[in-house]
């Protein structure tokens, strides 16, 4: 483990990226399972800063953590696109500008 | 993570191989394309629909049930690592194992209950 | 590591990778006279002696045969499809144990690509990403039996991926180790003084399960449910060329072979010969090389057997429905799978205290 | 050798997920999904934990990304097309939200300290340890989670098939 202390930025640049284009996806794109993913692309940015903390500190508490967010991760994907697919069956389309029926 | 250097030169090796397929039939296979033999294969007759095919509802229930069932039993390997270690500190992990695997089953008896997965 | 490790890692690596590719021939003629053999008829015999040369003959006519590309299809996927088969197909054999090890200059090398801490754990995880090349290729067919085809082939992979990890979890309950090339070391020796102490006598259901799910993998009859000719004309590869075809065959009994290692290194002792330890092998041939070529033999002939099972199971068996299929997966092999975890763990807790 | 992996596999994960954003077609964001997965399992990898990055392939790559694959190609989603992106509003909302994220994670890490790594111990079974005794409690209520995401999920699909361009059209 020669890593250096400028690797540490590097990682981190590489959270925040990964995590910014999800949050983008996340509020910019309108096709639903796109949004899934890109929340897929936010869950992962945190994954990736829980391992590189968690070996750089030497505590595994972190990659635990990790097992549980993967968990949830699962389960999300596989409710939200049980939803998109009721969407889709009401509608035809799984574009979020079509579903407008909540807005006040 | 050194032992994973010769996977990195496997895997080089692969893409070299998997290129030269390709190359190959690009050069040395005829090419001759005539509308007729571009179209879309089926079993001779003109296409009647495009290829959409109705979403079968099946095929999403088992690809969601296997995420669930690979998550859990992705956590039996970690489990079955440590269990012959953590004999001589008693039964714990077997019993810790057990009420696990008997929430498992008793969402396999939810599956075929319910009866899902019967398809066509 | 310096240049001659890095040189001798990289010929062993291709050595094994190409040996693992000879598979393809060598497995095109055997499946010709083996399905000839059982069907009480000649089978190829013209090209060479015993039509030994068949598969040459079969490369150089795949070559040379026009390419299409069917003009409706989703161009860039459609040609990656192949080798996103190919090269999952390929990174599996990173794990395989093919023996213990050879010395070079009096330092040791060993017969395995990469020992692997997580062996099993890695074979799972790129082994489930063959079904992305048979998914994409099938969808950017555009074409009713490619996407039906897929979307049967992938269902029944992933249905059998499930035993497949939990028969490979009672392993690693039973070795208490990930790395194959340590559970092949501890089978070393004989059980009671009478059988060999290999995975199939102390599993005998783990290995039951794995050899039903390795079946479904590889997409084999009687579980090749994705090109059922009378239902899907060829399944997903419909709209592919020759070669592509070849390299989806090449991916197909690479699969094999890799399963049929992991069959040997799991549950049949590897590279050890039944009742004989390893230590007055290497006694009687004095030399760690030459023992080194004799394990390599062992694990390539038990291999080989496994190979010939499938092409026999093959011609023997008649194919399945796919609610049939689906219903032993999800009824009868998933249940099987975990009690096989429950009856080991219980085992190996008696065996502890007592 | 390491910093250079370390640099490349963080070019291609990054890459590959702006493709997840910047596709037209969602296939092809699900394909962007994979590489980019793929691209964290190594640097998981590099960071040394090899059974993260192997559960990353696992499910993530295996299974995760195979339910969103099977959804895509079965709605055959690709005629829907979005309007033309507003490069100007995009490039604003990517550095607004590239800045959000860094202050976010200067605030969050301000107290880890960047202290070189020691030697890893043989973290396989600590972390299989650690997960079955402190975290035991956790770890059976994630079955239970689990039990009830099926639950959930026969509740919500409704059985059959759904005709090309839903029921209404």
């Amino acid at each position: 483990m020669s890593f250096s202390i400028s690797i540490t930025y590097w990682s981190h640049f590489v959270v925040i990226s990964m995590f910014a284009l999800g949050l983008l996806g996340f509020l910019l794109r309108k096709n639903a399972i796109v949004v899934l993913m890109s929340i897929e692309l936010m869950l992962n940015a945190v994954n990736l800063l829980l391992i590189e903390t968690s070996m750089r500190t030497n505590t595994p508490d972190g990659i635990i953590l990790v097992v549980f967010v993967i968990t949830v991760a699962a389960a999300e994907v596989a409710v939200g696109l049980g939803i998109v697919l009721n969407l889709y069956r009401l509608k035809g389309t799984v574009k979020l500008d079509h579903f407008r029926n909540l807005q006040g | 993570m050194e032992a994973f250097l010769p996977v990195g030169i496997l895997f080089i090796l692969a893409i070299i191989i998997s290129a030269g397929l390709f190359t190959v039939k690009r050069l040395l296979g005829p090419r001759n394309p005539v509308p007729a033999k571009l179209a879309v294969y089926e079993c001779g007759v003109t296409p009647e629909s495009s290829a959409r095919i109705p979403f079968q509802t099946g095929f999403y229930l088992i690809a969601v049930l296997f995420l669930l069932f690979d998550v859990e039993a992705a956590f039996f390997f970690p489990w079955a690592l440590v269990y012959k270690e953590s004999l001589a500190e008693g039964p714990a992990l077997l019993i810790a194992m057990l009420i696990y695997m008997a929430l498992l089953v008793l969402g396999l008896v939810y599956i075929f209950r319910k009866d899902c997965l019967k398809l066509n | 590591m310096d240049l001659t490790d890095l040189i001798i890692t990289v010929v062993k690596t291709a050595v094994i990778y190409i040996g693992m590719i000879q598979v393809v021939p060598l497995m095109l003629i055997v499946e010709r006279r083996g399905a000839a053999l059982i069907q009480d008829r000649p089978g190829p015999n013209r090209v060479g002696p015993f039509g030994l040369f068949q598969p040459i003959a079969d490369v150089i006519k795949m070559m040379m045969k026009e390419v299409i590309i069917p003009s409706q299809v989703n161009k860039a996927l459609y040609l990656l499809g192949p080798s996103l088969v190919l090269l999952p197909a390929s990174l599996v054999i990173a794990a395989l144990p093919f023996g213990d090890f050879f010395s070079v200059f009096n330092k040791p090398y060993l017969l395995q690509v990469a020992n692997i801490d997580v062996g099993i754990l890695y074979v799972l995880a790129i082994g489930s990403l063959g079904i992305y090349g048979i998914l994409f290729g099938g969808w950017a067919s555009n074409n009713k039996f490619s996407l039906m085809g897929a979307m049967r082939a992938t269902s029944q992979i992933i249905s059998y991926e499930i035993p497949l990890g939990l028969a490979a979890c009672s392993a690693v309950l039973w070795y208490g180790s990930f790395s194959l090339r340590e559970m092949v070391v501890t089978q070393e020796g004989t059980l009671w003084g009478v059988i060999p102490n290999w995975g199939v006598f102390c599993q005998p259901l783990g290995f039951l399960l794995f050899f039903i799910a390795a079946f479904a993998e590889t997409n084999r009859l009687p579980f090749d449910l994705p090109e059922t000719e009378a239902e899907l004309v060829a399944g997903f590869h419909t709209e592919y060329g020759p070669m592509d075809f070849g390299t989806f065959f090449m991916a197909e009994y690479m699969n094999m072979a890799t399963m049929s290692g992991l069959m040997v290194a799991m549950y049949f002792g590897g590279w050890h010969l039944p009742w004989i330890a390893d230590a007055t092998l290497l006694q009687w041939l004095g030399s760690r090389n030459i023992l080194a070529i004799l394990q390599v033999v062992t694990v390539v002939t038990k291999m080989a057997f496994f190979m010939v099972v499938y092409v026999w199971v093959r011609w023997t068996i008649p194919r399945f429905r796919f609610d049939q299929l689906m219903r032993l997966a999800w009824k009868n092999l998933i249940p099987l799978g975990l009690f096989n975890i429950v009856l080991t763990a219980v085992i190996l807790y008696l065996k502890g205290a007592a | 050798m390491r910093e250079i992996l370390f640099v490349i596999f963080s070019i291609f994960t990054i890459t590959a997920a702006s493709g997840v954003l910047l596709s037209k077609s969602p296939v092809y964001s699900a394909f962007s999904l994979i590489l980019s997965f793929f691209g964290l399992a190594g640097l998981y990898l590099l960071w040394g934990s090899t059974f993260m990055a192997m559960i990353q392939i696992l499910i993530y790559t295996g299974a995760i990304v195979v339910l969103f694959v099977f959804v895509v190609m079965l709605l055959n989603l690709n005629t829907e097309k979005e309007n033309p992106p507003n490069l100007l509003f995009w490039g604003i909302s990517a550095g607004s939200v590239w800045l959000l994220s860094l202050i976010l994670l200067r605030v969050l890490t301000r107290s880890i300290p960047s202290k070189l790594p020691a030697v890893p111990v043989d973290q396989l079974r600590t972390i299989s340890k650690l997960l079955f005794t402190r975290y035991l409690w956790p770890f059976e209520v994630l079955s239970l989670f689990l039990l009830v995401m099926i639950v959930a999920i026969f509740a919500i699909t409704r059985t059959g098939e759904i005709p090309v361009g839903g029921e209404k059209s």
